[in-house]
């Protein structure tokens, strides 16, 4: 696999710079419909990212993964908080002992998204940051199974993202906070699906860079 | 926004560390990571209460940590849950023989970050949500919320688990409180959360928003401001229709202001709120009114109504020593 | 402005009936005048104390009564001194062959009105003036004012008179806390008052002002936002300044909330406060944090540093079963 | 003397009147150097006196300004409860007992603003009521030294009071809540000066209008 644990930091690197450059209006979003602490509270996991980020670089995807599972867990609190820590710590368990593709990361990152699935009892639909990474998760599958190259792929799983992401508006919220909107939480973007999408547009983005790269 | 702070980061941290100096008879605080708990050891066997959830809500919870209510309280950031390491680490630190019960507001964040340290827990442990607020019926697609009926639940419990109650018997009672209990909250304004620096809503010098829970998030509907006497009819009448109480039935009623509600307010909507159900042939028989469970600076209250037999009316009555609530000692 | 009321003439009455509903264990509320009282009889020869002053201070005054603090407050509307006739009836209530004790706030009007019920009552009697309030010198016109360490004041005499210190020595007594507390307020926004509907002074998004009585009366100056650390230094100078504790003294440090600040906030200043007086080598033995002397819904707080003695420290320790401050019961 | 207590109930009705005509004006005063209680505390005096005017009006003056002095202490409250309490009461106990011309009124409406005096430990030039109430006293002493003619000696009451009224604008207040202010205080019109002005201005009015009216 091309990618390897030692492209953490500048991961991390472009998450924080999304993040920052979009703070006002993700948070616009979740002060719209949520309670509008999403930005600060990722924000806090990311810096100890940061902070980490020279000690990732080291490790191998099963251990990194775990790591920033935790790192997220304990220093973002919150919904999201919860859910991101469930994300990689359950890719970090259903990583172990595989050699990483195409087709094996989509499998691990589809273990993660329904891990998360569990941990929120949600669904796609119901307006969270499941409605992008559950096609993401899909795209990623769909990617392997079709052996699509990889800048292909990548360009797929942004398409998909941010589609996902638009179509939150439109949806009623039935978890989380906005739920209790109910009809007044249409017509907003989910905070949490805009930070996914937007954090994987990023990673999408120095990935594919990597990929043309002169090695 | 003008906030009495130094920096946004550390906040939180400057405060616990106040409120653990001022009630050091009582508490101390954790750090690394962060839980308020009680000084004093417990009978070894006792159910160890754990709470906790997003901070900006004081003295939820951390005020209730003491003698006779938890053992010890998780606060995480404004109106953020506090994350799994806080309720594991309270958990062993408070755990003597009788097991863990957590005692958590039916939040999305808080629900999974106590599940996550539930999980990881290896002693006997239960949980115990709290879901209060009426503003929306039982089949929300979330359950219902947390609110202000929580401090309650843990009044309750805690006396119970101070007299020896089992786990599966705090268990049990706190579910049956949580039944009996139904909470509705009114906004006259937004509160602003610190790191935003702005209202959470906007809201017109002439409109409320009804059926409140207690982050700024906005109610269940968007009303002209009217007499208190209407408000409260309006939000008493939304628990009354949930709780059904019957005549002659005893209750305790608990007003509870946001945080900016002065308390000849507070006061002015319990006189109406225990006319309402004496009409009713409610008696109530005990009574809370202040700012318990806040949202950092907003306006406006919130009514519950919790409905108490002969038990859960001695539990309320026992002994208590916390930062927020003390009587019988 | 949006509060909770149906009319600003019944306002007080509504709210004071609602109180005396929900402390009906302890206090009733005497109507034509209104005074509160508490409702359990007290030891022959004990001095009666009686306080009073305007309402919006909540729970200041009415929140004090009962046993180990005052025999009855008066009430007087918002923000407006009561008026004789209150006064003299809740005296006359509540004297008990030791003589009467009124613990009056340092403003004309309640002054003046305390003066005419104190001129027509015919049993020993005596005048503690508060005035607790440094923000003027000692040499001001009309003295100083009498702001939240009035509380103090009235919880140690409370416990002297509960003890059955004669008038003289609660008299005593209650000078001597006095010239031991020295209070500093700063308000970030003003109040409302209900009767007005609009806020009583203007101030800008950046600025406070400090030195501020319980009234929305302007302070003594405006200053630009700053730090938690910066408005603490320069509260707590000014009653260092005034008290010049020594080394090893020890203190009851009070941070009050003035009506609209959450008690996070509050908490970081008593962390902050606290911080001033150990540097300094003052023993803050005591603390008291909280809403206990408002002024409505205003934005702000004070600080109170009250030196303490054996005496004074055995006696704010001493039981207390009030509305807003109960230990020891 | 040609005013009886039968007048009373329109004295206060007039009072009521200036009180409510000039009410914003006033409450303005007294939030920028007080706070903003006044004009809703002597309201709160005037119901109650319009509600025994009735009564008022069949007493004699020593027993009407008892009973208006008892009502003005126990409905109004504050600094100008207890100050208009006082007036009264003090008027009527110097009325004891003697008829009422120009001379006696004089005096009586003098033993009046020294209790008050007394009451408030105050003194001309503090920035308060008595700004215009002790001015008004020497005018009406002087009248009667002069042996003016009631129609003037009204006319300059009410140019005294207008005079005092204004004096305060530039006072330092020393008495009273705007004492606080210091300095700051300077640049207002003291609110109790400017109410007593205005119910001095009005009673003057309708007994110079008694006067001219055909018997
Ligand atoms: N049950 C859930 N399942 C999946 N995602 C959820 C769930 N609840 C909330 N979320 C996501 O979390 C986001 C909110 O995160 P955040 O603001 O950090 O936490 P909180 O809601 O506790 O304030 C939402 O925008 C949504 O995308
Ligand atoms: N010591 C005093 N002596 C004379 N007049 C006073 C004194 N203190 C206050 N006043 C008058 O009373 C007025 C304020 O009355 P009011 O607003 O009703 O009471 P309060 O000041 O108690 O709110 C002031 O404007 C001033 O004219
Ligand atoms: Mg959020
Ligand atoms: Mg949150
Ligand atoms: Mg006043
Ligand atoms: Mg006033």
């Amino acid at each position: 696999m091309q990618f390897a644990p030692a492209l953490l930091p500048s991961l991390i690197q472009v998450i924080d710079k999304t993040i920052e450059t979009n703070a006002e209006e993700v948070t616009a979003l979740d002060q719209a419909i949520g309670d509008g602490d999403h930005v600060t509270n990722l924000q806090r996991g990311i810096k100890a990212l940061i902070a980490q980020s020279g000690e990732l670089a080291t490790l191998d995807w099963v251990a990194a993964w775990q790591k920033i599972g935790m790192t997220m867990m304990t220093a973002v609190g919150g919904a999201s908080g919860s859910l991101y820590g469930t994300l990689f710590v359950a890719m970090s368990k259903a990583a172990r002992e595989r050699p990483l593709d195409l087709q094996v990361f989509a499998e691990i990152f589809t273990s993660g998204v329904d891990a998360v699935k569990q941990r929120g009892k949600a669904d796609a639909g119901e307006k969270t940051m499941l409605d992008v990474l559950i096609p993401v998760a899909a795209s990623l599958r769909q990617a392997a199974a079709d052996s699509v190259a990889l800048p292909v792929a990548l360009d797929n799983v942004a398409r998909t993202a941010i589609a996902g992401m638009e179509s939150t508006r439109d949806m009623l919220a039935t978890k989380g906070r906005a739920s209790f909107l109910e009809e007044r939480s249409r017509g907003h973007i989910d905070a949490g699906a805009k930070t996914s999408q937007l954090m994987i547009c990023a990673l999408v983005d120095v990935l594919a860079k990597h990929l043309t790269a002169p090695a | 926004m003008k906030k009495f702070i130094n920096s946004i980061d550390n906040l939180l941290d400057e405060s616990l560390s106040g409120f653990a100096k001022a009630h050091a008879d009582i508490i101390q605080l954790n750090t690394q990571p962060h839980f308020v708990r009680r000084n004093k050891p417990t009978a070894p066997g006792k159910v160890a209460l754990i709470s906790g959830g997003g901070s900006g809500h004081e003295p939820l919870h951390s005020g209730f940590v003491g003698s006779g209510m938890l053992d010890a309280a998780c606060p995480g950031q404004v109106f953020t849950s506090p994350t799994p390491d806080q309720m594991l680490a309270a958990a062993q630190a408070m755990e003597n023989g009788g097991g863990v019960l957590f005692i958590v507001k039916n939040y999305a964040g808080d629900v999974m970050n106590f599940e996550i340290a539930a999980e990881m827990l290896d002693c006997p442990h239960d949980t115990v949500l709290a879901c209060d607020d009426v503003a929306f019926p039982k089949t929300h697609s979330t359950g219902r919320r947390g609110v202000a009926g929580t401090l309650i639940v843990e009044k309750i419990i805690g006396a119970a688990a101070e007299s020896g109650a089992d786990l599966a018997a705090c268990k049990a009672l706190g579910d049956r409180v949580n039944i009996a209990t139904a909470s509705m909250g009114v906004a006259l304004t937004s509160c602003t959360v610190p790191a935003l620096g702005k209202p959470t809503f906007d809201i017109g010098e002439n409109e409320i928003e009804m059926g409140v829970g207690i982050h700024g998030e906005r109610g269940r509907e968007r009303l002209t401001m009217r007499s208190a006497t209407e408000i409260v009819d309006y939000l008493s009448g939304i628990i009354d229709d949930d709780l059904k109480p019957q005549k002659g039935q005893s209750a305790l009623l608990h007003i509870n202001g946001f945080g900016a509600t002065p308390l000849m307010e507070l006061h002015l909507i319990y006189e109406l709120a225990s006319r309402f159900w004496e009409k009713r042939g409610v008696n109530i028989c005990r009574s809370l009114v202040g700012n318990y469970t806040t949202s950092l600076d907003m306006a406006g209250c919130s009514i519950t109504l919790s409905l108490l037999d002969e038990e859960l009316l001695r539990l309320w009555d026992a002994p208590v020593h916390t930062a927020a609530l003390r009587w019988g000692c």
